[in-house]
This record gives C-alpha cells, sequence and structure tokens, in this order.
C-alpha cells in the first residue's frame, strides 16, 4: 500500500495520541507491578485482575446503568482479586508464581462462566449496553493546534495513568508506607527487626496493586473499549511486568518503558498496511524492546569503560604536568 | 450446555421427521464439536445458531463441546465423540479438524459426520469419506460484494479490512474484497492489517482507527471477536464498518443501537443456515453424505447482510449496483478470485 | 533490688536439633556493661536473639525488672527497651544513613515524611553520643564503622535502655573501636545498659565491669572482671591452656611470586580508591596490609583476585598476568582468597558445608570423576575438613547458614588454606573468630608461610597485622604511604601516622623495600 | 499428636491429602450448583482417563509435553534465572524439528534423530539468546524471554505461511509427514506385540518420546545433581557472587543455563509436531510452555519430581477435558475448579494452620509454633 499514507499516520498529533491510549493500559497495571515487585513479591495475576474488574465494571455498569459504580464495583472487584493472592501467598504459604498463575486461570474461565450466566453469551457483553466513562476535554489545550488533539479529549483514565505515576512516586519515596514497603522488599530481616510487618506490609501492597491493575481492566472495558470480551486483556499483564524491569524498577522508568511499547504497538498498527508480511510487523513492538534491553545494557557498560578512560586521561594529563614541574 | 435439555423440552412438532434409517431405533442424537470456544459473535456462534434451531425444529437433542483453543486436544475430543455410542452426528467445523476426521471417518461407517468451512478429500479417507459431509462458503463471492459496497460508498477512495490472521481462510475474504473495491475503481486504495489474533479488541480498534486516520472511512472486519474494538473505532470517529459472518448490527442493535448504527452491513457467511438445511436433509434422507458443498451467493451460502441500517444508509443507486453485482457473480459473468 | 534483666533455664533447640542455650541462667544489672565471651557456636548470640524477642526459646522465661515478659518479636522486646546491634547489618542498602537510623519510625507530617527531620534527629543523635555519620549518604556506599554507628543510632533513635551489642568491633579499626568505647562510656553515664559480645579478650578487660562466658550452650560462670585474667577467661571458654601469642619461626624469604605494578583501580561511581600501587610479594613471607577500613583495601584484594577490573597497571604472577582476568583464572595461578566479606562472597549460605567446601576444586579431580562428581569424594574432603578445622557441625551436609559465624568463617578458611596454594590472600581471617580458633587459624597462617607459600594479610586488627607479618605497608586513600621491612621493629603508633597519611615515604624511600 | 505432625514426610503427606482433597471438595460444591449430574460429572473427571484407551493416551501424551517444558523451567529456576523463555523454545524445536522431518530425505532411523537433534540444537541456539543478554549485558530475563517468546512465534508463522505451506493449501498447515518423519509408536511393531501395538497406535500417540522423556528426565538430573555443569548453575542459583568468586565461570554458565533449558523446551516442540501432530500447524499448544512453570514449582525444580508432577497436573488436565467431553459441566466451570485445586494444593502452610487450630484447643499454653519467620518471600526472583 501506499508509503505516504503511513508516514502522514505516523507523524500525526492522532498517532501520538494513540501512543498515549495504548501505553495507558500498560502503565496502570505496570505500575501495580512495579509497586509488588519492590515490596518483595511478583504479581503475575495482574492479567486476571484486570480481567475481573473489567469484567465486573461492565457488568455493574450494564445492569445498574451507572458508569460510576460499575467503576467502584470494577475496582472492589479487583482489590479483592488480589487480596486473594495475598492471602494465599503470604498465610497458606502457597508459592506467588503458581497462585497468580493459578488466579489467571481462575480470572479467564470465571469471568466467562459468569458472563454465561448473566447474559447467556460467551464470548463478549456486547449485547449489554455498558457504561462509558467520560472523557476530558483540556480546557485550553484542546485549542492548541497539535497539541490539543495529543493531549485533549481522552478518557480519565489515560490523564489518571499520569497522576498516578506520581502519586506512585510519591507513595513510594515520600511516604512512611512507601519507604516501608521498600525496605520490606529490600531485606525483610532488617524491615521486621525494626518493628515493620513484613506480612501486612506486603499484604497492603498487593491489595494497592489490585487496584491499578484494576483501573487498567477498566480502562480496556469502559473506556478504551465500551464492552467486555473473553480474554480481552490479550497478555497486557505480562507485558506491563517486562515494562517494570525494562523501566529499571523505577515508577517513571515503568512509564517509559510502557510508553517505548506503545510508540512501537502504534508503529506496527500504521505499519502492518504497508505490504509487509504480517508476521514481521507484529513482531515490532517486541523486538524494539529487546533493542531496548540491549541498548541500556552497553550504556551501562559504556558507563564504566568510560570511566576507566577518563582516569586514564586524568592520570596522563597528571604525569605530564608533574614532569613538566 | 444445556441447550439440549431445553429443546428436548419443546419438543412436541415432531411428527413430520421421516428419516427412516436413523431414527426408528432411538432419538438422534446431534454432537457439535468447536474447536474452539463460543462466543465470537460470528462463526462458531453461527454454526451453534443453526444447529439449535434445526434442534428445536425438528426435535432431536444435542450437545455443543468447546474443546479449547490448544490443538493438542481436538483429535481425541473427536475421537471421544465418535466412539461414544450416544452420539449419531458430528458436526465440526475448520480445517484444523480436517485431517482427524478423514482419519476416523472409515472407523466409523455407522455414524455420520458434516464438516463446515472446509471439506475433506475422500481419497484420505479409508471408507472414501462416504458418510462424510463437507460445507464450504465462498466467502470471497460474498467478500467480492462487500468490497463493490465499500468502493461505492467511500468519499475518500481509501477503504480497510483487518483480518485475525494471515491465513487463507481470511485471505479469502480479502482477495475477494479488494477485487469488489477496484472493480468500483481501480485506483481505490485498500489498506489491510492483521491484528495477530482473535481476542484482542482494543488491538482491532487501534488498528481500525490508524486506517481511519489513514483516510479510510469503511473498514471490514474479518477478525472474530477482535472486530468489536473496529465497530468501535467506527463509532468514535464517525465512519462506518462492515461486519463479518453473521449480521452483526442486528445482533446488536436493541442493546446498543449506536454502535451498530456504524456497521453499514455484514458479510454474512450462513454457517448456521447450512448447518440448519444440511440436518433438515439429513433427516429427509437425502443429504448427500460422501460429497462437498460449495455455497455461493447464488445458493444462499453468503451474502450481504440487508437490514434496515443497509436500508438507511445505502443511496437506491448504490442498492442497484449491488444486485447487478450480485447477479454477476451468481452468473458467473465476473469470476471472484480465491486465496485458496 | 532485682536484677534488670533475669533470664532462667532458657533452653533453645533450634529446628534442625541443634541445642544452642541448654539451661542458661542471665543476670544483667542496671547500668553495668557487661560482656559475653565464649567460643564460636557457644550460643551467645542465640541467648541475646532470645532476649531481644527475633528467637523464642524453647523453655524458659524472662523478666524485666522482675516482670516476666513474653516477646513474640523485637518490636516486642523494643517496647520494653531492649534492643540489639547485629553484627550483620540490619540495614536497607539502598536507603541513606538517616534513613536507616529513623527507618520503621519515620517522622512525618502528615501523610509526607519528614526527611529534614530525620536528618536533623540523626545529627542530634550522633552529636550526642559522639557516633560520626553522614546522614545523606547511600548505606551500601559506606563503610563498615559508620555502618555500625547507624546500627547503634537506630537502637538509640528508638529510645532503648538495654544496647545488645553482637561482636561490633569485629569490623573495627582500632581508632573506630576507640571511638566506640567512647560512645559506649557516653552511653552508660546516660543510664543504659549495655551487654557486649566480643572475642577479644583485651576489650573485655578495657571496657566491661562483669563478663560471662558461655561455653557448650551452657554458661560457665559470671565475674567481676577486675578478678579476671585473660589467661583465665580463655582457659574457661575453651576448656583447655590457650596461647595468645603466636609462635612464628624465622622467615626464609624466598623468589619473587607476585609483582604488583602502577594498580589504579575506579569506583562505579567514578571515584579513585587505589591509585599507582607497587609491591611486589615473596614466597615465605606474610606481607601485611595495614590500613584504616575504606582506604582501598578492600579494591587491593579484589583487584588482585580478579573480582574487579583494575583501571590501569598490572599484577603478575610467575609472569602470568592476573589483572582482569577472572577469578577462576588467578585461582588457577595458585592464588587463595579469604574474602572479607564471607556471607555474600565466601559462602553460599543455603548450600550444604560439602558443597561450600569445593567451590575452587569441583571440576578438577579426584573431585571430578569422568562427567560426574565423586560424592563420595566431596563427602570425605568435608569430613576430613570439618575434623581438620573443628567447624562445629554435625555434618557436612547441613547448610551453611545453621552454622553460628564463626564456624561459617572456619568454613571459608578452611577450603582456602587446604587449596595449597602459592599465595594466600587473606582479608580479615579472624574477624568474628573465638581465641581458640584464631589461634588457629594464625596458626595456619604462618605455617603455609613457612612452608613457602607467600601471604598477603590484610586485616584491621593491627595487632594481628604486628604480630604475624613479616613486612608491612601502609596505605591511605588508595596509595602505599609506607613499607616496613622489619614488622617487629615498628611501633603501633609509628605505622598510625602512616595509616592516616600523616606520614609518608618518598617514593625512592619505598622502592627499594617494595 | 505433636510428634506425629512433626515427622516431616508425614506432615508433608498430610498436608498434601488435606489440600486435594479441600481442593476436591470445594470443585465438587460448585459441581454440585451447576450441574444436572454432580456425581457422574465429578467421576468423569475424577476416573476420566483411566475410562478409555484414547483418553489414557491424551494424559500420557500431554504428559510427555508437561515433562519436558517442566524440566526447561526448572533448569532455569535452579539456576535463580527467571526465564519465561520455554514457549519460545518449544516453538523453535517445533519448527525446526517439523523442518527436518518434512523435507530431509533420510530413512526414518536417521531422519527421526536428525530432527530431534536439529530441534535441540535449535532450542540451544535460541536459548543463547536471553543468556547472553543476561550474561554480558545484565539485561532482566523476564523481559527479554517474554519478548523472545512472541518473536518466535512469529518467525515460526511467517516461515510457516511464506515458505512451508504449500503453495495451493486451503490453510496454514505444512504437508503431512511422510512415516519416516513421524515418531514411531514407544511399542515395537514385531509380532509379539502386535495386539499391544495396534491398540495403542489406533487409540494414542504415545510414541518413542516416551523413553526419551524418561532419559531427559534422568540426564537432567544428573545434570543438575551430579555433573561439575550441575554445580555450577546450583551455586549460581544460590548465590552469584560465591560463585564468581570461587571460580565458577559464571558467564559461561549462565548462558549454558539458557541454551540447556532451551534443549529441553524445544524437544516439547518436537514432541509435539513429530509425535501428535505430524505437521507444522499454527496455534501449536503454546499454553503448554507455561504450565511448565506449575509443573517445575511444584517439583521445587527437582528433574527428579518433575514427572510426579508432571502426570498428576497432566491428570487434572485430562480429567477436565473429558468431564467438560462427557459432563454437562462448561469449560469455564471446569478451569475454575482447576485453578482452585493448585491454589489449595500448592497452599503450603494449610496443614500448620489448621494444626495450629488444633494445639491452640488442646493445650492453652503459649509456646506456640512458628510466627514471625520465614515470611516466604518470592525467592524465585
Ligand atoms: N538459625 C539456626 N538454625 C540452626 N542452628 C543454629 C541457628 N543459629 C545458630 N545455630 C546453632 O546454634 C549454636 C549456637 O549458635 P550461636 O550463633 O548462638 O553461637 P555464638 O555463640 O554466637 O557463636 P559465634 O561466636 O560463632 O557467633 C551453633 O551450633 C549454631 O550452629
Ligand atoms: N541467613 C541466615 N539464615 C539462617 N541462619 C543464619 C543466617 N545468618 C545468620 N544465621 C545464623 O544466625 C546466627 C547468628 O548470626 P550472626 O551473624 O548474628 O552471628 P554472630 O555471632 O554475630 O556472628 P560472628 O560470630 O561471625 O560474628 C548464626 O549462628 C547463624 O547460624
Ligand atoms: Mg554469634
Ligand atoms: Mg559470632
Amino acid at each position: 500500500m501506499s508509503i505516504n499514507l503511513v508516514l502522514k499516520g505516523i507523524f500525526s498529533a492522532l498517532f501520538l495520541a494513540s501512543v498515549l491510549r495504548i501505553s495507558t493500559a500498560l502503565i496502570l497495571p505496570a505500575l501495580g507491578g512495579l509497586i509488588t515487585d519492590l515490596s518483595g513479591s511478583i504479581n503475575i495475576s495482574l492479567e486476571g485482575t484486570m480481567l475481573v474488574s473489567a469484567f465486573t465494571g461492565v457488568i455493574v455498569s450494564g445492569f445498574s446503568h451507572n458508569v460510576w459504580l460499575g467503576v467502584l464495583a470494577g475496582i472492589a472487584a479487583g482489590v479483592l482479586f488480589s487480596a486473594l493472592l495475598a492471602y494465599f501467598h503470604l498465610y497458606l504459604g502457597t508459592n506467588i508464581i503458581l497462585a497468580g498463575t493459578a488466579l489467571n486461570i481462575l480470572a479467564s474461565g470465571g469471568t466467562v462462566f459468569l458472563l454465561f450466566m448473566l447474559t447467556g453469551d460467551k464470548g463478549s457483553s456486547s449485547t449489554l449496553a455498558s457504561g462509558v466513562v467520560p472523557t476530558v476535554n483540556i480546557p485550553i489545550i484542546k485549542d492548541i493546534p497539535f497539541l490539543g488533539t495529543v493531549l485533549s479529549g481522552h478518557n480519565i483514565f489515560v490523564y489518571g495513568a499520569f497522576v498516578l505515576a506520581f502519586l506512585i512516586n510519591q507513595l513510594l519515596y515520600h511516604t512512611k508506607f512507601g519507604v516501608h514497603l521498600r525496605a520490606v522488599g529490600e531485606d525483610p530481616v532488617a524491615a521486621t527487626s525494626v518493628g515493620i510487618n513484613v506480612r501486612k506490609t506486603k499484604f497492603v501492597t498487593i491489595l494497592v496493586s489490585g487496584f491499578l491493575a484494576s483501573l487498567g481492566g477498566l480502562n480496556l472495558s469502559m473506556a478504551y473499549l465500551s464492552s467486555f470480551q473473553r480474554d480481552m486483556t490479550a497478555g497486557r499483564g505480562f507485558i506491563a511486568l517486562a515494562a517494570v524491569y525494562l523501566g529499571g524498577r523505577k515508577p517513571w522508568g515503568t512509564v517509559l518503558a510502557a510508553i517505548l511499547f506503545g510508540i512501537a504497538d502504534a508503529l506496527s498498527n500504521q505499519l502492518g498496511t504497508l505490504n509487509i508480511p504480517s508476521q514481521l510487523v507484529q513482531m515490532i513492538p517486541y523486538a524494539i524492546t529487546i533493542i531496548a534491553l540491549v541498548v541500556y545494557g552497553i550504556r551501562n557498560q559504556q558507563k564504566l569503560i568510560e570511566q576507566t578512560k577518563r582516569f586514564q586521561e586524568r592520570e596522563l594529563a597528571r604525569s605530564k604536568s608533574e614532569q613538566q614541574d | 450446555s444445556k441447550s439440549g435439555e431445553a429443546a428436548t423440552a419443546e419438543e412436541t412438532t415432531s411428527g413430520e421427521t421421516t428419516s427412516e434409517e436413523v431414527a426408528e431405533t432411538k432419538p438422534l442424537k446431534v454432537i457439535h464439536l468447536v474447536n474452539g470456544v463460543l462466543g465470537d459473535k460470528s462463526f462458531f456462534d453461527s454454526a451453534e445458531r443453526g444447529v439449535k434451531k434445526a434442534s428445536e425444529e425438528f426435535g432431536f437433542e444435542y450437545k455443543t463441546i468447546e474443546m479449547g483453543t490448544d490443538p493438542a486436544g481436538w483429535e481425541s475430543g473427536l475421537a471421544d465423540a465418535a466412539a461414544n455410542e450416544e452420539y449419531d452426528i458430528m458436526i465440526m467445523g475448520t480445517w484444523q479438524m480436517v485431517g482427524y476426521l478423514e482419519a476416523i471417518a472409515g472407523k466409523y461407517p455407522d455414524k455420520y459426520f458434516m464438516i463446515y468451512d472446509t471439506a475433506v478429500t475422500p481419497d484420505n479417507c479409508s471408507n472414501a469419506c462416504s458418510n462424510v459431509y463437507s460445507i464450504t462458503y465462498k466467502q470471497n463471492e460474498g467478500s467480492y460484494v462487500a468490497g463493490v459496497y465499500a468502493g461505492l460508498m467511500t468519499k475518500t477512495g481509501i477503504v480497510g479490512v483487518v483480518g485475525a490472521q494471515d491465513i487463507p481462510v481470511i485471505n479469502d475474504f480479502i482477495v475477494g474484497y479488494t477485487q469488489g473495491v477496484k472493480s468500483v475503481n481501480p485506483d481505490y486504495q485498500v489498506l489491510l492489517n492483521y491484528a495477530g489474533g482473535w481476542n484482542d479488541p482494543a488491538k482491532g480498534k487501534e488498528q481500525a482507527l490508524a486506517m481511519y486516520q489513514q483516510g479510510a472511512d469503511y473498514v471490514f472486519q474479518v477478525a472474530g471477536a477482535t472486530g468489536d474494538g473496529i465497530f468501535q473505532a467506527a463509532q468514535e470517529t464517525g465512519n462506518y464498518a462492515i461486519g463479518v459472518d453473521s449480521d452483526q448490527a442486528t445482533i446488536i442493535k436493541d442493546t446498543n443501537p449506536e454502535l451498530a448504527a456504524v456497521i453499514a452491513t455484514s458479510m454474512m457467511k450462513n454457517v448456521d443456515n447450512s448447518l440448519y438445511r444440511a440436518l433438515k436433509l439429513h433427516l429427509e434422507g437425502t443429504l448427500p453424505y460422501g460429497t462437498s458443498e460449495a455455497l455461493g451467493i447464488a445458493e444462499g451460502g453468503v451474502g450481504l447482510a440487508k437490514n434496515d441500517i443497509y436500508d438507511s444508509l445505502t443511496p437506491q443507486d448504490v442498492k442497484d449496483k449491488i444486485s447487478q453485482a450480485e447477479a454477476d457473480v451468481t452468473a458467473g459473468t465476473i469470476t471472484v478470485d480465491t486465496a485458496f | 533490688m532485682a536484677p534488670l534483666v533475669e533470664m532462667h533455664n532458657i533452653v533453645k533447640i533450634y529446628s534442625n536439633g541443634v541445642v544452642a542455650n541448654n539451661g542458661v541462667d542471665f543476670q544483667l544489672e542496671k547500668g553495668e556493661i557487661h560482656a559475653i565471651v565464649g567460643e564460636n557456636g557457644a550460643g551467645k548470640t542465640t541467648l541475646m536473639k532470645i532476649l531481644y524477642g527475633s528467637e523464642q526459646p524453647t523453655s524458659g522465661e524472662i523478666l524485666i525488672n522482675g516482670e516476666p515478659v513474653v516477646f513474640k518479636s523485637p518490636v516486642d522486646a523494643m517496647k520494653k527497651g531492649v534492643g540489639m546491634v547485629h553484627q550483620n547489618f540490619m540495614q536497607i542498602p539502598s536507603f541513606t544513613a538517616a534513613e536507616n537510623v529513623v527507618l520503621g519510625h519515620e517522622p512525618a507530617k502528615g501523610v509526607r515524611l519528614d526527611k529534614k527531620k530525620a536528618i536533623e534527629v540523626t545529627k542530634e543523635l550522633s552529636e550526642q553520643y559522639g557516633l560520626f555519620v553522614e546522614p545523606t549518604a547511600i548505606t551500601e556506599t559506606i563503610n563498615v564503622g559508620m555502618r555500625q554507628r547507624i546500627e547503634i543510632l537506630k537502637i538509640l533513635y528508638l529510645g532503648v535502655e538495654i544496647l545488645i551489642f553482637d561482636e561490633p568491633t569485629a569490623v573495627l579499626t582500632p581508632q573506630e573501636t576507640k571511638d566506640l568505647f567512647k560512645a559506649v562510656r557516653v552511653l552508660i553515664e546516660k543510664g543504659k545498659t549495655i551487654v557486649f559480645i566480643t572475642h577479644k579478650l583485651r576489650e573485655v578487660k578495657e571496657i566491661s565491669d562483669r563478663v560471662t562466658v558461655m561455653r557448650n550452650g551452657k554458661i560457665m560462670g559470671t565475674m567481676k572482671t577486675a578478678d579476671a585474667t585473660k589467661e583465665g577467661l580463655a582457659r574457661m571458654m575453651v576448656g583447655r591452656e590457650v596461647f595468645l601469642d603466636i609462635h612464628k619461626p624465622a622467615m626464609k624469604r624466598g623468589e619473587k611470586v607476585m609483582s604488583v605494578q602502577d594498580l589504579s583501580y575506579v569506583s562505579e561511581t567514578g571515584r579513585t580508591m587505589l591509585r599507582d600501587l607497587s609491591f611486589n610479594l615473596y614466597a615465605g613471607e606474610i606481607l601485611g596490609v595495614a590500613g584504616v577500613e575504606g582506604n582501598g583495601q578492600t579494591e587491593l584484594v579484589e583487584v588482585l583476585t580478579g573480582l574487579r577490573v583494575p583501571a590501569s597497571g598490572r599484577a603478575v604472577v610467575d609472569e602470568i598476568e592476573v589483572t582482569g582476568k577472572t577469578p577462576r583464572e588467578v585461582r588457577q595461578a595458585g592464588v587463595a582468597h579469604i574474602p572479607e566479606d564471607r556471607l555474600s562472597n565466601g559462602l553460599s549460605l543455603a548450600s550444604s558445608i560439602d558443597d561450600n567446601l569445593i567451590v575452587d576444586r569441583f571440576d578438577k579431580p579426584p573431585f571430578k570423576k569422568g562427567l560426574v562428581i565423586d560424592q563420595k569424594v566431596v563427602e570425605n574432603n568435608g569430613k576430613k575438613l570439618i575434623k581438620e578445622f573443628s567447624i562445629l557441625t554435625p555434618n557436612g551436609e547441613l547448610p551453611v547458614s545453621s552454622l553460628s559465624g564463626g564456624n561459617m568463617q572456619k568454613v571459608v578458611v578452611a577450603r582456602e588454606f587446604s587449596s595449597d596454594p602459592k599465595i594466600l590472600i587473606a582479608a580479615q581471617p579472624t574477624r568474628g573468630i573465638d581465641v581458640g580458633a584464631t589461634e588457629f587459624i594464625r596458626d595456619q597462617l604462618v605455617k603455609k608461610r613457612t612452608d613457602g607459600a607467600a601471604v598477603l594479610l590484610v586485616s584491621a586488627d593491627l595487632s594481628e597485622v604486628m604480630s604475624l607479618s613479616d613486612r608491612i605497608i601502609t596505605m591511605f586513600e588508595g596509595e602505599i604511604t609506607g613499607v616496613f621491612p622489619n614488622a617487629s621493629k615498628v611501633g603501633e603508633e609509628e605505622l598510625g601516622y602512616y595509616m592516616l597519611g600523616v606520614k609518608r615515604q618518598t617514593a625512592e624511600e619505598m622502592e627499594a623495600m617494595l | 499428636m505433636k510428634k506425629f505432625f512433626s515427622n516431616p514426610t508425614i506432615r508433608e503427606g498430610l498436608r498434601i491429602i488435606l489440600a486435594i482433597g479441600a481442593a476436591l471438595l470445594l470443585g465438587f460444591i460448585i459441581t454440585l450448583f451447576v450441574s444436572e449430574d454432580p456425581i457422574g460429572a465429578y467421576k468423569a473427571f475424577l476416573t476420566g482417563p483411566f475410562t478409555k484407551f484414547n483418553r489414557f493416551g491424551d494424559w500420557i501424551e500431554e504428559s510427555i509435553t508437561l515433562i519436558l517444558v517442566g524440566l526447561s523451567v526448572a533448569i532455569a529456576f535452579k539456576a535463580n534465572m527467571f526465564s519465561m523463555g520455554t514457549q519460545g523454545q518449544l516453538v523453535m524445536g517445533a519448527l525446526v524439528s517439523g523442518v527436518v522431518a518434512l523435507y530431509v530425505p533420510l530413512p526414518a532411523v536417521l531422519r527421526i534423530p536428525l530432527a530431534l537433534l536439529c530441534a535441540m540444537l535449535a532450542g540451544f541456539l535460541w536459548g543463547l539468546i536471553p543468556g547472553y543478554l543476561k550474561a554480558q549485558l545484565n539485561a532482566n530475563e523476564i523481559v527479554s524471554t517474554l519478548m523472545l517468546n512472541t518473536i518466535a512465534i512469529k518467525i515460526y508463522d511467517y516461515f510457516l505461511v511464506f515458505h512451508i505451506k504449500p503453495e495451493d493449501a486451503g490453510y496454514n498447515v505444512s504437508e503431512k509427514f511422510s512415516v519416516e518423519g513421524q515418531l514411531p509408536s514407544f511399542i515395537p511393531n514385531i509380532p509379539i506385540f502386535n495386539k499391544a501395538y495396534t491398540l495403542f497406535t489406533e487409540n494414542t500417540n504415545i510414541t518413542i518420546m516416551l523413553y526419551i522423556v524418561i532419559l531427559a528426565v534422568i540426564v537432567a538430573y544428573y545434570l543438575v545433581f551430579k555433573t561439575p555443569f550441575g554445580y555450577k548453575l546450583r551455586m549460581i542459583g544460590s548465590n552469584m557472587k560465591f560463585a564468581r568468586y570461587g571460580g565458577i565461570d559464571t558467564k559461561k554458565t549462565i548462558i549454558l543455563v539458557f541454551a540447556i533449558s532451551g534443549v529441553f523446551g524445544a524437544l516439547a516442540g518436537a514432541h509435539l509436531t513429530m509425535g501428535i501432530q505430524h505437521c507444522i500447524i499454527t496455534n501449536i499448544s503454546i499454553s503448554m510452555a507455561f504450565e511448565g512453570i506449575i509443573v517445575a514449582i511444584l517439583a521445587r525444580n527437582n528433574p527428579l519430581y518433575i514427572p510426579i508432577t508432571a502426570l498428576a497436573y497432566g491428570y487434572l488436565r485430562a480429567g477436565a477435558n473429558i468431564m467438560e467431553r462427557s459432563s454437562d459441566m462448561s469449560r469455564e466451570m471446569i478451569s475454575v475448579i482447576q485453578a482452585l485445586i493448585i491454589l489449595f494444593v500448592t497452599a503450603e502452610r494449610i496443614l500448620p494452620t489448621v494444626q495450629r487450630v488444633i494445639e491452640e484447643k488442646k493445650e492453652q499454653t503459649s509456646n506456640k509454633e512458628n510466627g514471625t519467620l520465614s515470611e516466604g518471600g518470592s525467592n524465585e526472583h
């Protein structure tokens, strides 16, 4: 097809807007993955939590005709669902990866089962008119030509994701709870020794992570789309987890990694219309992530080499000046 | 699935069931093997609908088994069903079941098999597949007409199509569609993208948005549940989409009229009708087992959904041209390319 | 009046069946400094962990001010005013010093942390008790002395009355030890009570009021320090005569086995940790490295053993350049290494003692037989070394984590000594080791050297360096400041000047002696 | 009573029985609510794999895959490498073994071993990538392996669609392998075994992979626990710094760990194409790779326990499939029950919790078992 159309597509405000949308679907669960990881647990069930919330939000808003009730119910369901993870892992000693995997299976099967019970449909909720959260037009920015298209008119989750990234950053580095959370993740024995309740801290962290993942799920079914679809998370929970590590386990790093993935994905959507084998196009986001890892790794190595070089130059200069003396 | 019991409950009008060979000893029992899961709102759901309708009207019991998306369980799912004394007819679909069916048909000469959307090769069966009835659909024909429609309706000269995966069945849609568009104006552009999966509406939506952004105003979805996102993209951007397999607008019209309104038409692949008809013929004793039938526009196997939305959106001259295109295809004056 | 703390008939049996405390009665008077000494594995740490609530006794009771108490966790103990300074620091590596001090009880303004306040509090406490720390320094980058002080500030911040120090001086330099003792006296002045576990009898004499000796999970006796002698304590601990002095035959210096030239090292953070170091090491000698901790000794050892890559310069062993090589290649050149940080470098805590004893030889015969490792040989190797080095354990299949701190160190020492090295680089080899074992390890070091190996000894214990070494170099800020070819002829004070960079020999002066 | 509980073997046995019992009971209660014939449905679930020959075959075939992916995961996890890469390895193994089985014109005795070897090599090479990234660039293995999985699947599809699929084929599938490219039955086709041979070949796909898997388990066990490489792997897994200090070539070992993990993953792929499907087919059972994580963790990453956990888990899966086929229980409900069983069976403190309740009732003393110890954290991590 025409490369011109693609280029036009890529160099446009709408492209950046789409990057924001795609990234949001990753940022929210990734923040959840981040805090659990920092607290020394690993939340494999982000995927399942998103699914449960996406489902609950749609069903409740669909039947109650109240969007916000749906959102609240979705959040509650997600938090409760992750409480299961926390309870099994922290109190009953289930390996957290196994518990997370089991919960993913539970979420995938359970949502479809309930969907069928409630709507008589196994695949999607599209026969149910469910709620959609409002979009926001930012007063002044919306009228600025390019910027307005990029930044304004998104659903509240898009803005919420960035606000939450900021808040999570604050939570982690500027509140008691955040400090305890990181302490528990780094050295639980040391944390215990000063009276921090490791188990409780981890428990709450997993709940907060469930909250974030639930927003990710609601974003999918009540904002990004307006219906629930079986397994509609399509692996985003895992990509989100990858973003945590790609982002160096830092809030803004994680956000950046999610955005990188969003750019790559949006790019592949645009390039897909070119006459390139679709398999190769679909590889793009994954390949770019690998490249990012490599670049990051090499840069770290380079830093060390440069330091050595700088030292040698410094020494050289010193010995020269000494000789002149 | 409990639909079987529901059917038996209403079993009152079954007086006319006449198939001598089957119905005398025990009531007919049918099994529908879905090598995937239900709920796609198009392909498997349509098949399920056809079997269910037949069961309700003709009063036989049936059971549906979702064998899941992992192919490793399919062969044994079929073997299990065939070995089960209870079932007389086994219905399944898609090319992925062909090999298993060919291997097993000869082992159960007393049982009947129907396979839709693909055909067995008699040489591969030990009994020349004499107990297998195959149904294929000329989705390329239907898609051609959908392409003509998109070509006639587009204002920008750019239209799109989103496929689930790069596989021949999907490409058959795409080839026909593209030919249809180009038949209206060879300079029109058809944007093509594959979503890479059947269950990712968010991805579908982004791809459709990308197409609308690149200037398309009609996008044809051939991507199962992923297509949901394409409709939503159309709705959001004020463009149109074309549905697939079932009359997708009608399905959601009552509950979600705004969304239904952007589905200008659907390229229906009438799996339901074809299975309904096959079961009917079976009961009448006239189903041609051992053969395969290719259902195109002429046979009512494929075609555009001409519902209220279509009616209100489509100018009369376009409607006329669509009818003309259908007639041309039926008459064979136009040969539609195929991906097979 | 009842003693401040009474522990009655304490029995502690660990889940693996080890009886660590076997009917212990222990009393602590208010305002005293009470030393506890005993062999490695005698049960000192266990007893104090029970008092601190981090271990629960199998039976027995604890009274504080005459009232029975049950500590289910350290939190309970802290509420009753008991705090413990662990030897393995209980600190979060990525946090700042101040953050670690206030950890668990951070000052806050509303929900937001008050980081300024944390820094202030740290500074105040630090001044009040003379325990200097840099509040904003990141904990993992600072030296052990300061980390130790953080640990003390941490419990002081919580306002405890009873402070338990578990071998606080093991990692400290003489100067730091002095500072610590000063602080301890300040603490006593302010009415605190102190328990002090140590293996250094000199310190017992210097600082404590009373001393308790433990052996085999039991208390052998408690006495006024004034009434005790070092020899007497040692005998009581070990159950035999211990020679506190080192018997060292005359040196027979052999060939040059290692030469280090212009070695420099830059840390990841860009700091120059070693600058143009040059020296030689000869067979049959012990070369001691004296220096205040944090002046590049750790880096020197790690560069020489292949754990770090130098920025410039080289080290040559037998014509083979070892700098920039992997630890494996360095070991192959005949270098053995007792690392300073045994828990993170020297041992795999979760693995068996047997497995820990073969990390440098598992792929050589007789351990490797054909394609596999011969388990029988591994087991026998373990048995032999456990016996030879008196490692206190029921068998070699247990994980190292079940050993007492001192016995862990013995595992490292056993492995490195038994590898028959040409060069032995020993960093803090007797840190945390009881007197009996210290005697043993020192004897072994001397024996290795007398048998013709070259030993590079790095120790924070100045008296150890002075008594063991044949030759001494002093390090200050990553540079060699002095060489003393005859170790027995230098005074402690003289060395101190060089260690602090007050005095410095010129390159020419040093050249001949290096 | 206390003595009885404190024997570790009895304790563990009791725990598992209790956990399985609780899980099954819960599953049954759910079934009661959902099914018209709960007893029949549950019976199908519990005894399913033994009710028909092909069902038995299903169980064994799936267990073979599970063992191989389990080994792949266990080897990486044992080295404390949190690799999710088994999926990609499996896909690569399937592709490469399939290509050899399809195109190399050799007799079966040569073609099959060659295909298996090539698959193993492919898995090895594919494993080198995340291994190299980890060892040389310290790239997080979770990220790299997850990404490489998708890349592998796309590569697989690309070759299948553009190079392997016959021009005129109606679907994305290669030609069926000729007999020389199919794994033969595990029962030799000789007169005395005639009956068994027919029985098994007609109803199952249990192939010589059965023997290869047994061999694989033994090799993996020896590799991990008996060889110098295994020693290195375990030391890296328990303390990387120590391993390096002790002279272990940590980088090489890490790379090899990933690569060897890949060998087993790739064998699973070969099993699927050459043993089960007999063709290269899209959407090969890729989700199995993640089941490998469950199998491996249940076996505590010990290769010797993996056949046990794989057979048990495979039984659960096979039984679930059969319940869905032969009862009115829906697929989704069954996966819910499956999830609950995993949760309960892996809940290691269920027994202590129950036991504590019992003991607290018995003796009201304050002398209680644990409480603060071991928070359990994610030690894989
Ligand atoms: N967590 C544990 N699990 C099992 N056994 C342990 C544990 N901690 C200590 N032990 C054992 O209990 C005994 C006493 O150990 P403890 O640490 O109290 O000795 P210690 O007197 O402090 O010795 P050291 O001077 O070496 O520190 C030792 O035999 C030790 O191996
Ligand atoms: N990570 C661990 N896991 C299990 N047990 C441990 C661990 N670290 C230490 N221990 C046990 O706890 C006991 C106390 O450890 P600690 O390091 O406080 O001993 P210590 O007496 O201060 O050591 P040292 O005598 O070497 O100075 C040791 O006997 C050891 O057996
Ligand atoms: Mg101790
Ligand atoms: Mg000690």
